[in-house]
């Protein structure tokens, strides 16, 4: 028991100080990938890709629009399910 | 009179009189559906572990998992998954298949991932810190878990519950101590669902007003940090892969956890190109994962599983394991803001504790309560998503050591 | 030459010169197409199983499912999955590890259950008896099947032909003779696409024109029902929680097929808080189970296999269950309105076979043929779906007895 | 032969009452549940959670006005199915 | 400092201290990230690939996949799956179950099927022949590849690669050489993607600005086809049943890829009635299976495996094997040109090397640059489209002689 | 090795020849299952299930003209991937 006890007060430390350093390395590496993107890489590509799919990004206003336009077209049979941004 | 006793002999009510405790885990099955469905607490979980503890426990009907000493053959051989179905239907094939091999968890965090924005975090870096010392409770659970009696493997699997994080504390207990699985998965998953009781509770007996009043942004305008990030996108495509090879180097039994993790976000930040695997992992790979993970996680919970007295320890240490976890945070905070100028709002320690994304909400409300213009939600977010981080980091340190 | 004699080797003529039976079998299959693309029965299974027909019958190309003591090793052990795979190729694999096991019909049954509403029977509970009359062609047959040289075995496999459910038959079928699972499967495919034709059949028999034209709605202004329900919701929550825990005392062997269904079911009336769960059962999950089933139960049928005379008794077996079934509902309704002064349509009775929900749209058909006004849908899925659970249990019971 | 025969003989007479038996159970059940819920649960839940998915993000006012303006233009024949945000 | 010496040893820094071989696969696995994320090279199959290799790479994380001899037992009896999960992992797990036993390529082929439309094929039968011609490079190389000294499965393996088609090169090395499997795989990938670069070079080799401004359309207007299709719809069902069916006489093992791809293009064909089928195919069960074939084939790449001269061999050869059968597709336009009147454009032999439909759109763009008025894209997909077919029999022969 | 290399010939041999064999069976399939229905089904089913799904029975020339409107609306970012009728 008291060996086990010994050992759970190891991992404590261990614990904490592997969590800490990790944690300590997710910032240095979070930082260092910012600063080299920065300096090297500093625009976005042209074409947004985000998300892609449904109506990503596009406004409510055009977003209207557009089911006005579909609901028009088809006498109000048709439905927008989605709308992709490429 | 034959045909009838014939008819009684198909019916389960002859092993219902042999042994009553089934109808007990009923009730137990029950309440967990009551609180997923009614209260409303994590019911993509509580209610497929509620109905799998039912089925489990149904006399008769063959769907609870058996001991995993029932398969062992000895010498390192064990049965095969077609006989197991064979021997011990589908709930044991499909528990042998998908769990007790560690399968679904990193499948599930694959979906995680492909959820999870690491923006907020990257914009406000320092934060993550807190994600780390929102880990205080699983260590220090586990030391008074050991000193209580539990043995070595039984308390890692314990203490992980205080990482706040399910996929976790499930992979974690697969490996030290599959026969806790049912408990430990359940009250993992209701403290989370109770993260708004227990963050207020911890932040109302350790914080004063005053620090809760404490606005980021002001803070963000009065000392303005230099970083800019130019180019979001490339750094979220970069960051998950070097991270993932460097938390790698130095706690490799965290890899199926964090990799997978990594990996479903890698997806999801390539965008459009790599839109179909984004879709699959966070969509039908990880909603099946989770129906066949909960219905076999509760139907783990046979009665004589469930009736021990190490249960109540689980239920009562989880508890503290949250609640520790969330002080240690608030407490990194404050020892912070001691030496430091740019104060930073102790509930940002709190969500150290990660159960992304309902504690950073939580806590926003309690900084509006205090100040109805003090958004603190995106900066929560920083150390919320870094205690996921933390946990699954302490989970291989439990594994190396206690596996 | 030599050049020439590898290549006829490397073809599949040599085998058909030994032995030509195959070709017969991919007739079969080919019309199974016919049947499930042209005559539209039931085309997300008869596709799958007709083209799993072919691709067993293909000579040389290894698809086709070997019987199951080619994997036994003797002392209630068997070959592992990856030599199942190694040995016999993927048809095999996914055959013993999704089929034999037991695996897919209750997934699939989770996803109808996730596809059902309960709704229907819940406003007129009294008429899912006729659910229990219409399981009589079950019974009946079984005792033909026994007196007619079947295995007992066998002969219950036949026999739930008649239950109308096609997960319910291959789960039965697998589990008390999975050499039958072919035509089996066929024949309940089969004939729970000629519904349309079947009711009419034994409706015309046994009806007069005066009991079809009995108008439900009339009646239930006449004699007003004193159940109201206010909060339809809670109910249907509750109802598959209670229902599949009673029924597991009576019947524990129907544990696997309804407890999934009922689990399916209540995921779905949560709602919006286990909406992913749902997509998921009803969906991929199902979609994905039926693509597996369709192939490899197709896969079963190769030529030894089907060109026995037992295929035969499967056939006609199988349109007797069905019609018994179809009169066994009808009779009861018959019964009752001897006694009652609240009319019953008979064409309730015939819904009660299952064949969900195409014996409901059929019989409403009828009905509006001889009174334009009289809409019997909403009653007919009351009786409709009672007889899923009226044949899970039947399963149930031939399981406990057979099995 | 005949012992089989039995059996079946058997299996008919066990067969439906249990299925008759069972079927009276759901209605047992499914009446038990209803009058239960009349009595202590009566009213529904406020929020309507039918199917909830996508439309995160988007104001439930928006959305009503989208709905309204495609049911208006579709004599309520369509059904706005999703309008995804990022 | 016993603290450290345990913190040290959780660590995976001895592990590279002994073997710093892999931090040379480590940058091997970005490489692959950096062409399918920056690059766009085939990305839905290059990330999972790339991240797979990292993963692998991991010291002491276990992802790697072990070498086929490590679950042999002799005898013809290998680990079951469970105890591969158990021993190995989940990454050898997911390997064993789904690659090694050669699932997941006629899974994703099936998904392909789904996708594909015969219709330009059918359109312009004749052109199918050279989707025969262009695999040329594969049989070209076999034979080079033995000439340098190759045992003749791994030549088959290398070979294939010249079939343009990423699951039918899996399929193959899965059965030929699995050890090879890493490499072969993203050769194929990789080439696929280079499919802009390759064409115009071979193209620009052989062919003149006159044969290049070849217009299909005119040719069709001088010399009119005969064949009109007047039912599309019915011909596009039957065509893949039949097809499928005399293949398989000719080459039976190519039916585990050419039966999927045309299920589940018969699937897709059909329409309405099956379609839950068809997005099932195409959607989720191909989505999920490209992720795992992705990271397990990716997992294979260990440091062992890839830092081997074959390695060099199979990035060399499958070049050429590319080249030569983008060669004899244009070759065998060229001597039909000889002898017949309707002349066809060479860009549509190019095409006959599959790579569907990146193939296609890059010899369209050729012909747009010598005549802009020249629209070969429904031309080229027809042998672009015979090309998979071709490729897939190509295969089969493989598989029968050297497998 | 210079078995393997005859095994090599043959092999390309025996490869090119069924290689074309099979394409030559697909023309041939091709074709007589061209003129076996435009003989005895020449006629297409009424319906047209081609997808079923999506865009089902809307004509191209209304699909074109949402197509379009969704182009303008969204600077031809976005698309519409599908329409579906009640
Ligand atoms: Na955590
Ligand atoms: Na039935
Ligand atoms: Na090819």
């Amino acid at each position: 028991m008291s060996e086990n006890f010994e050992l759970a007060l190891q991992l404590l430390g261990i614990g904490m100080v592997t969590v800490f350093t990790i944690l300590l390395l997710v910032i240095l590496i979070g930082n260092t990938i910012i600063k080299f993107v920065n300096r090297f890489i500093p625009e976005a590509p042209k074409v947004v890709s985000s998300r892609g799919r449904s109506s990503g990004g596009i406004s409510s206003g055009k977003m209207a629009a557009i089911v006005a336009a579909v609901q028009m077209a088809t006498n109000g049979k048709g439905r927008v399910t989605s709308i992709e941004k490429e | 009179m034959e045909i009838l006793r014939k008819l009684y002999e198909m019916t389960a009510f002859s092993n219902l009189l042999d042994n009553p405790a089934p109808l007990f885990m009923l009730a137990v099955g029950v309440l967990l559906l009551y609180l997923g469905i009614k209260k409303q607490y994590e019911p993509l979980l509580l209610v497929p572990i509620g109905f799998g503890v039912i089925l489990a426990n149904l006399p008769g009907a063959g769907m609870g998992i058996v001991p995993g000493d029932f398969i062992e053959l000895g010498d390192n051989k064990y049965m095969n998954l077609f006989e197991i179905a064979h021997e011990y239907g589908i709930m044991n094939f499909l528990y042998y298949s998908l769990i007790k091999t560690g399968l679904l968890p990193p499948i599930i965090f694959m979906g995680v991932g492909a959820l999870t924005d690491f923006g907020p975090m990257l914009r406000n870096l320092k934060l993550s810190l807190f994600g780390a010392a929102a880990q205080l409770g699983i260590f220090t659970i586990l030391l008074i878990a050991i000193a209580v009696g539990f043995a070595p493997n039984e308390a890692g699997s314990l203490a992980i519950i205080g990482g706040a994080d399910g996929p976790t504390a499930i992979y974690t207990t697969i490996i030290l101590a599959p026969h806790l699985l049912g408990p430990i998965a359940i009250a993992a998953y209701s403290y989370m669902a109770l993260v708004p009781v227990i963050i207020p509770l911890v932040v109302r007996m350790t914080c004063s007003s005053k620090e809760l009043k404490i606005n980021m942004k002001e803070q963000d305008k009065l000392y303005p940090s230099k970083n800019v990030i130019k180019n979001m996108k490339a750094v979220k495509i970069a960051f998950p892969i070097v991270l993932g090879i460097v938390i790698a180097f130095f706690v490799p039994t965290s890899v199926p956890l964090l990799g997978m993790l990594l990996f479903g976000n890698l997806v999801k930040e390539i965008g459009a190109n790599t839109l179909r695997l984004t879709d699959a992992a966070s969509g039908p790979i990880m909603n099946a994962a989770t129906i066949f993970l909960g219905l076999t996680v509760g139907a783990t919970m046979t009665s004589d599983v469930f009736l021990d007295l190490k249960t109540i320890g689980i239920i009562v240490g989880g508890f503290f394991a949250f609640a520790i976890s969330v002080f240690g945070g608030i407490f990194l905070v404050k020892g912070y803001n001691m030496f430091a100028k740019k104060k930073i709002n102790p509930l940002i320690g709190a969500t150290g504790l990660s159960a992304v994304p309902m504690a950073s909400r939580v806590a926003n409300e309690i900084a509006l309560k205090y100040d109805t213009k003090n958004h603190v939600l995106q900066y929560c977010m920083a150390s919320n998503i870094s205690g996921v981080i933390g946990s699954a980091v302490a989970a291989g340190v439990l594994i190396s050591f206690l596996g």
